[in-house]
């Protein structure tokens, strides 16, 4: 199956890891990730005025070049994914929004959110199945307790995004349990790390990431994984004292595709 | 400043409705950047309404809102105070010159983990 | 030909001020079939009446028209005078000249104008009246109660009191409901178990009320003074009349690990199991999910201890038919789930209770037996949370919640709050609220009996997150007077859950065809004045299942619900309104368009034998209306494509004579 | 009948429970509204039948309301929806015919409302009576 890829900006630079292994596990799974040509930066947070327009066009340019090519749009970075989500949502409930847009645009045909979207974990679940990647899985993470880390961005608003329970989320449990290892689930998983405001204030940050951290290894977590670059810079500058790594790189080395050697 | 005016248009851009909030204070008791906040979201929102917006506009508890959306996602009553935040801190920075962060505080921001996704939050949520 | 009186009422002034009478009365004489045309000064009084009756034997009327004041006012008073000189009470139609004419209008010519205009309308009208003669319907006299909570009880045992037969069918194994599971009773303390257990007892003795318990409600049929109930008795695979209650196979069951329903699931009980030592029937029930013996046939030693011999493996679920005269609703309630709340962690740590569980904790019979101990590691509980309106009073749009009010939970919180601090004063207890809604006998003091006396630590604010962690639970909230965030550790957090209609009631409703609101609590048939009925005939309400009560509300409509029922019941047969609808079979073509438009299921359908012209038979399909059931409203009469369908009163030709005369 | 000043005709339907009741209010307070209204009870809303709006046109009305008990209080439950669906469907035809959707109407009024049936009544007829007489359905053979 082939499907569009959104990559975003800290995923060709910071967050290559993310990206990297996101495209291997992919393989390993029989999906093939379509880069978009041309792909612009989100923008990293969705502004949730109405009449804020210029800014969420790379966002439906994206949607737009994935339902040319008729194929569903992926994305891993949790800001991306939301950006995109919360984008295509106006496209398809906001008919101001998106008749400003499509003028502004102002090429052949009207988009009006056609695209499905989802998020890596989404195709995980819905395109391949925990199922099926409890099958193809080779290094079982057998014992390991893992604390998933959903932050902000990933369930919410649950409305929009509809991508789990955004108070009792099982996505990435279920997918931690898939490969072979053991979740941890605490209170704070769904709490927002302190996001951008680490620039204004960085110990409002150092607060919130301390609050997560201390929360999950209470809980008896071993291990910290998340979708997003920002609550991994947050949460390691912040001083975890437990290992923060991307999903996907738990994904590449469950399925045996993680290579050792620093890139 | 013709205040009403003001909140028609903040009540307009936001799609919020300051009249369901039933002053519970969930929202304030959910928001992760309270303490940081001299006016909290339940006060966004009741402000908003009565008009009195701005002391808000002046304060800095703008830029603390994290846009976690928590407040949105526990209100009882579907108010959604995040976007009321939101469209008071595009108020302000709208206007000429009031851009919180140019590209020259960026340099001194910058470690050598620093994801772009935060810059370009940050800008995103602190200028025009 | 009708013969048509016309008696124009000058009601004082009230008419005559603004309506010439004299000219009324004149006009109207010379319309179709109007053989005599007076008016009088009060038409409503003895002489009035007197001056209608006289008239209708000297020119022998067989109709009546008087213009006069609203037929809501008099219209019954003038059906008496035309009984009563011996004439079809139906053939009297009145035009309203005083309300909607002669009040509202100015002058005389217009006012005068008018009122011909009315009067002529209800002429056209009476020449096309027909005698009418309400339907009678005998009245079977047992009650049927579905739910055995403190309603169902209540009205069960009112109902017997007046020398009914009542059955009080039951889902679960024993009667007793939602109260049965309470530990002190707001506002007075009162122990539940002691003020509940004596009238299961009276039910349980009373020779009039029978018990299904473990049994529901399967199929209604029929109407007011005549249902017809199939009441399903579900396997206990115990013998009931057999069964003494004495729980040897309960201590001897090996299966003890089922999660025990009565205590909400904070403690176990066997395969089979009596739900609580005064249940009533005090019988043992076996669940079948549970048992060895009934999932793969290896055990057997309940029926090997039972020295009565009450243990029947084999027992089916039974069908039992029963005719009713009226049926009282008393489904009650349940506390909401609280999975869509999981910010409160109610999933994630067995010390977030709802309030319910917190009952149970400090119940003396409950899985604690009495001491408040956290369910997580027994220890008792230093810092307590309480959170009121969890899942109440929410957006209609947001899914998860409740748009109403729960009622009952502000006065059962300040009673957990203060019975807390009472049994253990060392224990720090703060209770988060929007609202403190206290309106009821001795609530609001109760309330402050807890903030003043005992100390409970009120807060104005909502709980925003609680983050297990540890032995601890990290209780974020916002305390709004003061304008701060508050952090606390509490050891316990007991939510208030909203309430919720049962969801057996949806089923049930349709069964009776009865009306829910959106909330799935049944309505009344008039908010005010008729709030226990509903408003299908014969169909009674009680307690929770029409709205959040507490309990001393849930008796009071019980008993009137009772006495409703008994009103029903001392009647020998039912009148009907004789303005109900009928079908003309001629014209039938059986298209179920009408059925599917009557609110209350009287439209049905019988196979009928017709003669052909050309002398074969044919069996065609035509609508029957039972005027039992039937409430007169006339949506059929429109929905039906052939114009078979009619309504006596209100003809369709009864109407377009009025429209003809109004036009013309 | 006057040449220049046009007197409306005005059929009302009121159900027997809400707005019959609502106009017997209007009067009890003394509330004036056109004469032209001529008020039929019926039990519920949804008794009236297309049939009679069209008899009504047809001999010469020029305007037809109907009452009826406020959507969920009905007293039968649910006969003001169809009501409402069904004249919806009926005022369009109607106005495809030439009868203008002003001069058919459906309104709410409750028991307790004698000051919204007078004022309805008010605005009704005047709406009507800004269209003139109504010749488009009107039956010549039943001219006035």
């Amino acid at each position: 199956m082939k499907v569009s890829y959104f990559p975003g900006c800290t995923l060709k630079n910071k967050a290559k890891d993310l990206d990297m292994y996101a495209y291997k596990s992919a393989e390993v799974l029989g999906i093939t990730l379509e880069e978009i040509e041309n792909w612009q930066c989100c923008g990293g947070v969705f502004t949730t005025a109405k009449n804020e327009i210029a800014t969420k066009l790379s966002s439906v340019r994206a949607l737009k070049e994935a339902y040319a090519k008729e194929q569903s749009l992926v994305t891993v970075c949790s800001a991306c994914h939301n950006v995109i989500k919360q984008t295509n949502y106006a496209m398809q409930n906001d008919k101001d929004f998106s008749d400003t847009v499509n003028r502004y645009m102002a090429e052949d045909g009207g988009y009006f959110g056609e695209t499905e979207v989802y998020h890596y974990l989404e195709m995980l679940r819905d395109l391949v199945g925990f199922d099926k990647l409890k099958e193809k899985v080779v290094n079982p993470l057998a014992g390991k307790k893992i604390a998933a880390y959903y932050g902000c961005l990933l369930l919410r608003p649950s409305g929009v995004m509809k991508m789990d329970d955004p108070e009792n989320p099982t996505i990435m449990e279920n997918f931690i349990k898939a490969l072979g290892a053991e979740p941890v689930i605490y209170a704070q998983r769904n709490e927002c790390c302190g996001g951008y405001v680490s620039v204004e204030s960085p110990e409002l940050a150092k607060k919130n990431s301390n609050a997560v951290v201390r929360n999950a290894k209470a809980q008896g977590a071993e291990m910290i994984i998340t979708a997003c670059p920002l609550c991994k810079y947050n949460l390691v500058k912040n001083g975890a004292d437990i290992p923060v790594v991307y999903f996907t790189e738990l994904l590449a080395e469950a399925l045996g595709v993680k290579e050792d050697t620093n890139e | 400043m013709n205040n009403q005016y003001l909140r028609e248009e903040l009540i307009r851009q936001s799609g919020v409705n300051p009249k369901k909030c039933m002053k519970c204070g969930k929202c304030s008791a959910t928001c992760p950047a309270y303490d940081e906040m001299e006016y909290h979201p339940h006060q966004f929102v009741s402000m908003v309404e009565s008009g009195d917006i701005e002391p808000l506009l002046q304060s800095e508890s703008l830029y603390k809102c994290l846009s976690c959306f928590a407040c949105i996602e526990r209100c009882p009553r579907g108010v959604e105070p995040a976007k009321l935040v939101e469209a008071v801190r595009l108020s302000a920075i709208r206007k000429q010159g009031e851009n919180r962060m140019t590209a020259n505080d960026v340099p001194a921001l910058l470690d050598e983990d620093t994801p772009q996704q935060l810059l370009v939050s940050a800008f995103r949520k602190y200028s025009k | 030909m009708q013969r048509v009186g016309v008696f124009v009422c000058w009601c004082g002034s009230n008419i005559a001020g603004t309506v010439d009478v004299q000219a009324v009365s004149e006009a109207l004489k010379s319309e179709p079939g109007v053989v005599f045309s007076a008016n009088y000064q009060y038409m409503c009084s003895q002489a009035g009446q007197d001056m209608i009756k006289e008239a209708v034997k000297e020119h022998n009327l067989t109709g009546i028209v008087v213009c006069s004041c609203s037929p809501r006012m008099h219209e019954a008073t003038f059906r008496k005078t035309a009984a009563a000189a011996g004439i079809n009470p139906y053939m009297v139609e009145i035009a309203n000249i005083r309300e909607q004419c002669s009040w509202v209008h100015k002058d005389i010519a217009t006012g005068t104008e008018k009122a011909i205009i009315l009067g002529k309308a209800a002429i056209a009208k009476v020449n096309l009246n027909t005698p009418l003669t309400p339907g009678e319907s005998p009245v079977t006299k047992r009650a049927l109660v579905i739910g055995g909570g403190i309603a169902g009880i209540q009205t069960a045992l009112d109902i017997a009191d007046a020398g009914f037969p009542v059955d009080i069918v039951e889902t679960k194994p024993t009667i007793g409901g939602k109260m049965a599971q309470l530990d002190k009773t707001f506002p007075t303390l009162d122990c539940a178990a002691c003020i509940l257990t004596p009238k299961m007892v009276d039910v349980a003795q009373n020779e009039k009320i029978r018990i299904f318990s473990y049994s529901e409600v399967s199929e209604i049929k029929g109407f007011v003074g005549n249902f017809d109930v199939t009441i399903k008795k579900n396997a206990r695979y115990v013998k009931e009349d057999i069964c003494t209650g004495c729980g040897a196979c309960v201590e001897k069951c090996p299966m003890k690990k089922v999660p025990n329903e009565f205590n909400l699931g904070m403690d176990n009980r066997s395969a089979i199991y009596i739900p609580f030592a005064q249940a009533v029937p005090k019988v043992a029930t076996i669940d079948p999910n549970a048992c060895n013996m009934l999932k793969n046939g290896k055990c057997g030693l309940c029926a090997r201890v039972c020295t009565a011999g009450a243990i029947d493996y084999t027992q089916k679920d039974e069908y039992i038919n029963e005719k009713y005269g009226a049926i009282v609703v008393a489904t009650g309630f349940n506390p909401i789930s609280m999975d869509k709340f999981d910010e409160f962690a109610y999933n994630q740590s067995k010390d977030v209770i709802t309030s319910l569980e917190f009952e149970r904790l400090t119940n003396a019979a409950g899985p604690t037996a009495g001491h408040l101990e956290r369910p997580s590691d027994g220890k008792s509980p230093k810092t307590i949370v309480f959170v009121q309106c969890v899942g109440s009073r929410c957006d209609a749009c947001a899914e998860k919640g409740k748009e109403y009010c729960s009622k009952i939970c502000c006065m059962y919180t300040a009673k957990h709050a203060m019975l807390t601090r009472d049994k253990y004063p060392d224990t720090e207890v703060y209770v988060f609220y929007i609202d403190v809604r206290t309106p009821g006998k001795n609530f609001d003091e109760f309330y402050r009996r807890a903030v003043e006396e005992y100390g409970v630590k009120y807060v104005k604010g909502m709980v925003g997150k609680v983050t297990p962690e540890g032995d601890k639970l990290k209780v974020q909230a916002s305390d709004l007077i003061a304008n701060k965030q508050l952090h606390i550790d509490a050891d316990l957090v007991v939510l208030a859950a909203a309430i919720e209609p049962d969801k057996s009631a949806r089923p049930l409703a349709t069964m009776l065809t009865a009306s829910m609101d959106t909330n799935d609590f049944f309505t009344e048939a008039h908010p005010k004045l008729r709030p226990v009925e509903s408003p299908t005939a014969g169909v009674f309400l009680s307690g929770a299942c029409q709205g959040p009560k507490d309990i001393p509300e849930t008796v009071s409509q019980a008993g009137a619900a009772a006495s409703k029922v008994i009103g029903l019941l001392a009647k020998d047969k039912l009148t009907g309104n004789p303005c109900v609808a009928h079908s003309n079979e001629l014209m039938c073509n059986g298209c179920s368009s009408c059925e599917k438009v009557c609110a209350y299921g009287a439209i049905t359908y019988e196979n009928k034998e017709f003669r052909m012209p050309d002398r074969t038979t044919k069996i065609r399909r035509v609508a029957v209306v039972n005027p039992a059931v039937c409430q007169g409203c006339g949506a059929c009469t429109v929905a039906c494509p052939s114009g078979a369908m009619d309504l006596n009163g209100f003809a369709s030709n009864q109407i377009m004579a009025e429209v003809d005369a109004i036009c013309k | 009948m006057q040449v220049n000043e046009h007197k409306p005709l005005i059929v009302a339907f009121c159900c027997n429970w809400c707005s019959y009741a609502g106009a017997d209010l209007a009067g009890n307070n003394r509330l004036n509204y056109p004469a032209d209204v001529k008020i039929i009870r019926v039990p519920c809303s949804c008794r009236v039948n297309p049939m009679f709006i069209l008899r009504a046109f047809q001999r010469g009305a020029d305007g037809v309301i109907i009452c009826g008990c406020h959507p969920g209080d009905c007293h039968y439950t649910s006969g003001n929806y169809y009501t409402r669906r069904r004249m919806a469907a009926l005022f369009s035809m109607l106005d495809f015919l030439g009868i203008e959707k002003e001069r058919t109407r459906v309104e709410w009024v409750s028991a307790a409302e004698g000051a919204k049936f007078a004022a309805t009544m008010n605005d009704f007829v005047e709406q009507v009576t800004a269209l003139g007489e109504n010749k488009r359905l009107e039956d010549l053979r039943c001219k006035r």
